[in-house]
């Protein structure tokens, strides 16, 4: 069997719906922005596998590239919110931050 | 005079003008300097005023005798004119019809405008005297000419626009004047009343002048006297609207409706059933005011109107009979009613709707020039019994009406009040040779004649009915006038009153509220029913007593000054003899009056004789019996007894004797039919209106909209997993649309071609069916999104019709379809009986075949080219076009294309788009473009 | 070419420029300067009648718009500046002009806090009225329109009464739910005017020329017939106005009766009913049987009505129904008798507001109750009061004659309406209704005994009082002897107008058409899109199915 | 692509899968963190079969070795807190959320895996089968050489010659985040918590909303008088 773009972008869906069904039913902040980073990291995997069937630049992968520095931010950013939530609340269950509602 | 005066160039009109004016400055410059001015210059500004338009009044009338004889034959045309200037127009139908500032004097504006300014320059000089001690005194004299200038506005103006002002404006005035002491509750609302109810007179003459002038196009009133034969039977008044909702229309003549609607305004004004009900409250205002206004000249105007407008009411026979039973009935009704009170002003009052009720008589039954007679004649008496009883109660210091059971024995403290008092009541009680006399006999007689049938149209029996209650009223009227008189003025004074006042502290400050509860509790033993009314308002007669006129000078009653006596006779003298200008024609006397008024009192249609010398004098003899008898009656009751036969008959009839007191209970009923719903419509209405109208629209969707945020607030619950699945839902739509392909099929016409196009997407692949056969013709490919097909090529066996069903707009197109034979919208074709039934197998009406349209046509006229043709069957390329019974019907074609469209997921989406040609043929000439816009397009 | 409208427009605004640099402090400054701008404005809007550099009098005969300016604005779009007067407008601006430094003054009176906001608000309500009448660009118009509303907004909701903040959101939210519909409807005739002609334009006169389907009318029609309905306001949309104007200020009170709710009318005459002729011309009968139920249900609501300002409110109900008769009845004199009668209201109303805020100011309030006898203590206000009901009652003589006169009788014999007699004849007894709950109210108030303490030493007018209506009172005697002067300007707009709707109302196609541009000559190419030959190629698209 | 590619495809793939699973649906943070890692080390692995060398490093250093390390930074910093709480709460959309992410996954995997468009392994360089890809983009100029694919020098080459601006703001944003991770991380001082303690008993007190004190110092008494 050969390996086609269609097997790394099928791989890539699935990873992304498994990130996406975690952050859906966790209520935990820490594994739902561990969801993010799966979700994220499904992209730059289609990013970088349609780079590969065309080759002529490197447009995908310097998107996966960039990707990763907005991840590496945002996860930087978000666990700081999770420490400031925890020092708040005593919690990191995302319903416990319902404040803003009605 | 000179003949001299009125030929010098001037133009008399002018002096019309002025007429009103002069009494309108009159009351501007009262009522903007009056209270700074003494009593001498305000009176001086209102009766010279007054007497100046008289003058030019009676300058006017001469120059009008004057250009009627100098006119010979045509000199019923005779009249003067004056335009000021154009008003303003309104719309009849699409013409404009201007409506002018516009006086004239014709006969019958000439008598009215010398009665009013004549009997009302009386009445000022009385007024006076008579108000000295008002301190309002400028405002009642502003008041006063005010209503004189309306007054001559109502009589002198030619159309009935202008006319209405006056109508109007007297309507006003009579507010205002029995408001004159608005301290008094009861005044003030009696005012309001009479104001209301002239209102609904008001709109009774609007409604019958929109008729009239929208049948005659104009508001003059000699275009419409002129137009009124065509208002006969034949024209049908569409109620509902339009002339041609015909389904709507009652086969009612449009005189009967007009004349019925502008007497609704007359019954308003002149105070007949069912609106007479604000004239015996009307007493409440001043004396004068009463002699005037409610007695001599505005009640009158009612009959003028008729009068004036009566060419179109003899169209009306219906109309007519109705006046006349209403005429009558009020006379009688009224008559009844005055024959047991017992309030000077009120009996008099009484007197007066009868009296207009036999004027309305008269004119119902066609005798216009009699109707108006007695409109003349009332005009003395009337005012002089007003008068006189103004005197009386000045006299006797009764103060806004006198109660004649405390009166008694006048005629020897005030001889000349007496005399003329005593005239008077001779002439309304008809007694032979005074002015009442002639003209009472004229109505009758009027009656009588109707009633012998000589009016063809004319229900014969309503004019004996209307007879009999006539002499019963005239009966009743000679009797408690008479009643009136004796117990007035004969016998000994039985009045306390001149005591009670000398004992009174001098002319209160507060006019109205001081000296009121002393009188009122006199009346309240007197008059028991009176207390229970008060609260309609209507009863407005005792409780109160003003201290305008209280001269401080008590003792025993007195004879009034000479400016209070010297009107009264002059009236008097005019009640004795006025009457001779109307000598019975049947008996081949001069009938000045008559003759004067014929070019204005219309003929009754198709009556040419007139009444018999012994149809005259039997009316005559009944009439002069009435009279005598009504007098006789009273004066056995009154001066040979002491009243106990009526107070016996009071005894015994307890309950008729309350009901007539009560004016037969009139003002309760319409309280209680009237006012009581309208007051429940109107809280109904209030209520509705902040619970149905803005709870439905203000409050409902207030509360929807607070409903709807709550249920969206509750979505907002702060967690962000219920965010996420709300994302998701977006997802979900979003992912299913990409997965399928969405062709979006679009066409062009391109002269003969038509061109699709369909959507591009990523890796989508297309393959198409443009020539109407079965089956793809291209394969998968990705690059043909766009494809071209050729009309001549494709088109052959479908089409359609495009039909121009109305004229002026843009065709509409009916597509034939498959199997389909013809299809039309019935709106657009009023029949299709131009074209072949389809039975038994025959080919269809319209079909397509071989690329062509084929028509079979019954006998229809088919004009093709412009030639007609007798072809059975027409054929007709597309583009091609045919006449058929007047309906452009043009053949056209029908392409269709479909496209299949597949993406990588190898999803496949179809769609169809069909393209009607107009005019696809190269020979064609495209038409307009912008008639038919891509409807998806453009929507 | 004239800037005179523009001026109109800018005087105000630069006034309320100025006002904004003005120390709060200095009051005396504020009032007068703000009533001097409002006194400048009516001046310049005297040009309007009097040419001063011809020094002849301006004929309103010419066909078309006069005064025009037409500057483009959003090029892009088709938006462009474009002011222009005719007949029919000309009295409305004039009555504007005049009736708001008056209000303005009266309000001086009472009006002691934010005078500095108050004087904006006013100056602001003007340049938006004025804006509203002048605009001959839909656009421009909807901006003026909505202008109009946030100064009132905030004088009712500010200076009002009791529940100002409550008659305010009402007022606002029922102007903007129209207003928004309006929006919508204007997009949707641009868009179709661009399909049609290849081009976009808000040009009220370019988009009369365009020709819409039956069904697309009547949406259309309904939607700015909404907006204008509330703003009239007619039955069953007019709840807004009793609370607005019991709450609002005397000032505010008088705009909004004398201005604001003829701009609803002013807006079906100049706007829905040329743009839809066809729907307009069709619903005439149903909107004039609201017409009659506003006139009869609003003379029902007034009569019980406690409060005096409540009644009035109620009595414009009423004689709005009358107005909106008049512009439906589709004759030349019914029309013009409704412009007139919007001007009389405007006058009869304005004055009766301004007298009931005389006797609120003395006695703080308007409970009809509370009053009685106050003839004997306030002669002079008594007279002037009479003489402004006899208007409002419509006696012939006085102003409120003629329009309603004009309106029955020509309404009576519309040859155009269906069942047009019946609806003057159900409309005519609002004339009686009018004598009843006015003459109810002076009943009231005027006559009896003063049975009140607090009644017995009310002062009489005052000298100011007294300047401020008698250039009303003036004005309901010239209107009413002499209308000609009112009536022959608008005549000539009027009758084309009457011309054109006729004409036009069987003119629906089942796709947008577009007429031919009278004005522009023969041959012009800055018209191509007529050109029937080479229109954009969608206009040739063919008719698509399924 | 050869076997052995093949093989690590699937290999690295199935581990990644269960990797990915395992961390949404471990019970402790802790376990979920380490089930990132090893789908982080696995995806590295699959980006070194697609040719992206840098970036399989990159992912290495700053997957693995920054931000997993911060994640269980915190989770030690946060303690047994950080233990998930079962709870029914929200549960129907939750489970709505989940199901309707499911079924969109399934059809869009099923839809890729079923669509296999010719992709020709990419083993050889110039001369192979797809030469022309190699050499030219769009323009026809080629900005990557053959055999430096996703290397180091070709990648930085073009990153700075076509992506600087990118890049540049990319550095801006991290700045952004450090500075703000500190400043939201660091919390309030104990006088600023005091304070604001203070004022939330006040605004409980009474029921009007205390003015701020800078608003106060803004007002200006309103002319009129």
């Amino acid at each position: 069997m050969d390996i086609t773009l269609g097997h790394y972008l099928g791989l890539s869906a699935i990873i992304f719906g498994i990130g996406a069904i975690g952050f859906l039913t966790r209520r935990n902040i820490l594994i739902q922005l561990m969801s993010i980073e799966l979700m994220l990291n499904s992209v730059n995997l289609t990013l970088i596998a349609f780079n590969r069937w065309n080759p002529g630049n490197h447009a995908g992968q310097m998107f996966a590239f960039f990707v990763i520095a907005v991840a590496a931010a945002e996860a930087a950013v978000g666990l700081a919110i999770v420490i400031a939530l925890y020092r708040l609340k005593k919690s990191v269950q995302s319903d416990h931050a319902d404040s803003l509602k009605h | 005079m000179h003949s001299d005066f009125f030929s010098f160039g001037f133009d008399p009109g002018r002096l019309l003008l002025w007429i009103v004016l002069l009494p309108l400055f009159g009351s501007i410059i009262n009522g903007l300097a009056g209270k700074f001015a003494s009593r001498k210059m305000v009176s001086a500004v209102a009766v010279g005023s007054v007497a100046l338009a008289f003058g030019l009044a009676i300058a006017c009338f001469v120059k009008l005798t004057m250009l009627r004889h100098a006119a010979g034959e045509e000199g019923e045309h005779a009249r003067i004119l004056y335009t000021a200037y154009e008003w303003f127009s309104v719309s009849v139908g699409n013409v404009n019809v201007p409506i002018f500032v516009r006086f004239v004097m014709d006969p019958l504006s000439g008598v009215m405008a010398l009665v009013i300014t004549g009997i009302g320059l009386l009445i000022h000089i009385y007024a006076t005297s008579y108000m000295s001690e008002e301190p309002a005194y400028y405002r009642f004299f502003c008041y006063l000419n005010l209503f004189m200038a309306s007054m001559l506005i109502l009589v002198l103006s030619s159309n009935m626009a202008l006319m209405f002002v006056g109508w109007e404006g007297v309507g006003l005035c009579s507010y205002l004047l029995i408001g004159f002491w608005w301290e008094n509750p009861t005044y003030a609302a009696a005012g309001k009343k009479a104001f209301v109810v002239n209102r609904i007179g008001d709109f009774g003459v609007l409604i019958g002048m929109f008729l009239l002038v929208y049948a005659t196009q104009s508001f003059e009133f000699d275009a419409i006297r002129h137009g009124a034969a065509n208002l006969s039977g034949a024209t049908e008044l569409a109620i509902g609207g339009m002339a041609q909702a015909d389904h709507h229309s009652i086969n009612v003549s449009m005189a009967t409706v007009a004349c019925l609607f502008l007497f609704l305004g007359c019954a308003g004004k002149s105070a007949q059933i069912p609106l007479y009900v604000w004239l015996p409250d009307a007493m409440a205002g001043p004396t004068p005011v009463s002699a005037l206004i409610h007695a001599a000249t505005m009640v009158t105007a009612g009959v003028y109107l008729i009068v004036r407008l009566s060419p179109v009411f003899v169209m009306s026979p219906v109309a007519m009979s109705v006046i006349a039973i209403i005429g009558a009935s009020t006379a009688l009704l009224a008559a009844t009613i005055a024959l047991v009170q017992n309030q000077m002003k009120k009996i008099l009052a009484y007197s007066t709707v009868s009296q207009l009720g036999f004027m309305f008589a008269a004119v119902g039954v066609g005798a216009f020039s009699g109707g108006f007679f007695h409109v003349f004649t009332h005009a003395f008496f009337k005012a002089c019994l007003f008068l006189g009883a103004g005197s009386v109660m000045h006299a006797v210091h009764a103060h806004g009406d006198a109660d004649i059971r405390e009166l008694g024995g006048m005629k020897k403290f005030m001889p000349r009040t007496r005399m003329t008092f005593l005239i008077s009541c001779l002439a309304i009680a008809g007694f032979p040779l005074t002015s009442g006399f002639f003209s009472k006999d004229d109505i009758l007689l009027g009656a009588a004649f109707v009633g012998t049938g000589a009016w063809a149209d004319y229900p014969s029996w309503v004019g004996w009915l209307v007879l009999v209650m006539l002499v019963i009223a005239a009966t009743m009227t000679a009797f408690y006038m008479f009643r009136l008189y004796f117990l007035t003025f004969e016998g000994d004074f039985r009045g306390a009153h001149g005591e009670q006042h000398a004992a009174a502290p001098p002319a209160p400050s507060h006019p109205g509220v001081e000296g009121a509860a002393e009188t009122h509790a006199l009346e309240a033993s007197t008059d028991a029913h009176a207390v229970a009314h008060d609260a309609h308002g209507h009863d407005a007669h005792d409780d109160h007593a003003h201290g305008h006129d209280a001269h401080g000078h008590g003792g025993l009653p007195h004879e009034s000054n000479g400016a209070i006596t010297w009107p009264l006779m002059i009236l008097a003298f005019g009640a004795l003899a006025v009457g001779f200008l109307g000598l019975p024609h049947w008996a081949h006397l001069p009938n000045i009056w008559e003759h004067w008024l014929e070019p204005v009192s219309a003929r009754l249609p198709g009556v040419e004789t007139e009444a018999s010398a012994g149809l005259g004098g039997t009316m005559m003899l009944i009439g002069t019996l009435a009279g005598l008898t009504g007098i006789a009656i009273a004066y056995r009751w009154y001066m040979m007894q002491a009243g106990e036969t009526p107070a016996a008959l009071a005894a015994r009839f307890p309950r008729l004797q309350a009901f007539l007191m009560d004016k037969w209970r009139v003002d309760e009923l319409y309280a209680r039919i009237i006012i009581k719903p309208a007051e429940w419509l109107s809280n109904f209405s209030s209520e509705f209106d902040k619970v149905a109208v803005d709870g439905g629209l203000t409050k409902l969707p207030a509360f929807a909209a607070q409903a709807g945020s709550w249920a969206f607030t509750r979505l907002q619950n702060g967690l962000v997993y219920s965010y996420g699945a709300v994302m998701v839902a977006g997802i979900v739509a979003i992912t299913f649309w990409y997965l399928i392909p969405h062709p979006n099929l679009q066409s062009a016409v391109q002269g003969a071609d038509v061109k699709y196009v369909a959507a591009t997407g990523y890796g989508y692949e297309y393959r198409w069916d443009v020539d109407l056969e079965p089956g793809f013709e291209t394969n998968w490919d990705t690059n043909t999104h766009e494809m071209t097909a050729s009309f001549e090529r494709a088109a052959r066996n479908r089409g359609a019709a495009v039909m121009n069903g109305r004229p002026g707009s843009p065709p509409p197109v009916i597509q034939l379809r498959h199997g389909e034979l013809y299809a039309f919208n019935p709106r657009d074709f009023a029949t299709t009986e131009w074209m072949k039934p389809n039975t038994d197998g025959t080919p269809p009406a319209m079909t397509w075949q071989d690329g062509k349209l084929l028509i079979r046509v019954n006998d229809a006229e088919v004009r093709q080219d412009g030639l007609p043709t007798t072809t059975p069957t027409i054929s007709l390329a597309p583009g091609e076009s045919v006449t058929i019974g007047g309906r452009l019907i043009r053949a056209a074609g029908v392409m269709r294309g479909t496209v299949e469209v597949r993406n990588v997921f190898g999803y496949v989406s179809r769609e169809s788009v069909e393209v009607t040609i107009e005019n696809a043929m190269p020979q064609a000439a495209p038409r307009g473009a912008e008639a038919h816009a891509d409807l998806r397009g453009g929507l | 070419m004239s800037h005179i409208l523009t001026l109109l427009v800018a005087v105000p605004m630069l006034g309320a420029l100025a006002i904004l640099f003005m120390p709060r402090q200095n009051v005396k400054l504020l009032r007068n300067f703000s009533v001097g701008i409002m006194l400048v404005e009516f001046v310049v809007s005297l040009a309007l009648l009097w040419d001063p550099t011809t020094q002849t009098r301006v004929s309103y005969a010419a066909s078309g718009f006069m005064f025009v300016e037409n500057y483009s604005w959003v090029e892009s779009l088709g938006i462009s500046y474009k002011v222009g007067i005719d007949g029919i407008s000309l009295w409305l601006i004039l009555l504007t002009t005049a009736l708001t430094p008056i209000a303005l003054f009266a309000s001086w009176q009472s009006i002691d806090t934010k005078i500095k906001e108050f004087a904006l608000a006013f100056l602001l309500l003007e340049v938006g009225m004025l804006g509203a009448f002048v605009a001959l660009d839909l656009f421009l118009f909807y901006v003026f329109w909505e202008l109009m509303l946030v100064p009132m907004y905030l004088i009712i909701g500010i200076w009002g009464g009791k529940d100002r903040v409550y008659a305010a959101v009402k007022f606002f939210i029922y102007t903007m739910v129209g207003s928004v519909l309006m929006l919508i409807a204007i997009l949707y005739i641009v868009a179709q005017y661009k399909g049609v002609s290849g081009h976009y334009s808000f040009d009220i006169v370019q988009l009369t020329r365009l020709s819409l389907p039956r069904t697309s009318q009547f949406i259309l029609f309904a939607a700015f017939g909404l907006a204008f309905a509330i703003k009239v306001p007619m039955f069953p949309f007019h709840t807004w106005l009793p609370d607005a104007h019991v709450q609002a200020p005397t000032g505010g009170s008088v705009i909004l009766a004398a201005v604001l709710l003829k701009l609803g009318c002013y807006g079906f005459l100049r706007f829905a009913m040329p743009l839809f002729p066809v729907a307009a011309f069709e619903s005439a009968p149903t909107l004039a049987v609201f017409a009659v139920i506003g006139i009869i249900y609003g003379a029902f609501c007034a009569w019980r009505q406690q409060d005096v300002k409540k009644l009035v409110a109620y009595s414009s109900v009423s004689h709005l129904g009358f107005v909106m008769l008049g512009l439906f009845s589709g004759t030349t004199q019914g029309i013009s008798g409704a412009i007139l009668q919007m001007v009389s209201h405007g006058i009869s109303t304005g004055a009766l507001f301004l007298l009931v805020g005389v006797i609120y100011e003395r006695r703080h309030t308007r409970d009809l109750d509370a009053f009685g006898g106050l003839a004997k203590v306030m002669p002079i206000y008594t007279v002037l009061f009479i003489i402004v009901t006899m208007s409002s009652i419509g006696l012939p003589g006085t102003n409120g004659f003629i329009g309603e006169f004009m309106i029955l009788s020509s309404t009576f014999s519309s040859p155009v309406m269906p069942f047009a007699r019946s609806f003057a004849l159900f409309a005519a007894t609002g004339v009686i209704l009018a004598a009843v709950y006015m003459l109810h109210a002076v009943l009231k108030m005027f006559w009896g005994p003063v049975s009140k303490k607090e009644n017995e030493h009310l002062p009489d007018l005052t000298r100011r009082e007294a300047y401020v209506l008698a250039p009303l009172i003036l004005f309901v005697f010239w209107i009413g002897l002499f209308p000609n002067t009112f009536l022959k300007p608008m005549e000539p707009a009027v009758e084309r107008y009457v011309a054109a709707y006729v004409a036009r109302h069987t003119e629906a196609s089942d796709v947008a058409t577009l007429s031919p541009d009278p004005a522009a000559p023969p041959g012009s190419g800055e018209h191509a899109e007529n050109a029937p030959t080479d229109g954009p190629p969608e206009a040739r698209a063919a008719r698509g199915a399924q | 692509m050869s076997n052995a590619g093949t093989t690590i495809f699937i290999l690295f793939a199935v581990i990644a899968l269960f990797a990915a699973a395992f961390t949404v649906t471990a019970k402790s943070a802790i376990r979920a963190a380490v089930g990132l890692l090893a789908h982080i080390i696995s995806l590295a692995a699959l980006y070194l079969t697609l040719h992206a060398h840098l970036l399989a490093t990159l992912q290495l250093i700053v997957y693995a070795g920054a931000v997993v390390v911060l994640f269980i930074f915190v989770i030690m910093l946060i303690g047994p807190v950080s233990e998930d709480k079962g709870t029914d709460r929200g549960l129907v959309s939750r489970a709505l959320g989940a199901g309707a992410m499911a079924i969109v996954t399934a059809a869009i995997a099923f839809n890729i895996w079923s669509f296999a468009p010719d992709a020709p392994a990419i083993t050889s360089c110039p001369g192979g089968a797809n030469a022309e890809r190699w050499t030219t983009n769009e323009q026809g100029v080629a900005s990557v050489t053959c055999g430096e694919f996703g290397g180091v020098r070709s990648f930085g080459l073009e990153l700075y010659r076509e992506a600087g601006l990118p890049f540049e703001l990319i550095s801006i944003l991290l700045l952004v985040a450090i500075i703000g991770a500190i400043a939201i991380g660091r919390g309030r001082s104990n006088e600023e918590v005091e304070a604001l303690k203070a004022r939330k008993a006040a605004r409980l007190a009474s029921p009007v909303v205390a003015p701020e004190p800078v608003v106060e110092t803004e007002s200006q008494p309103v002319g009129g008088e």
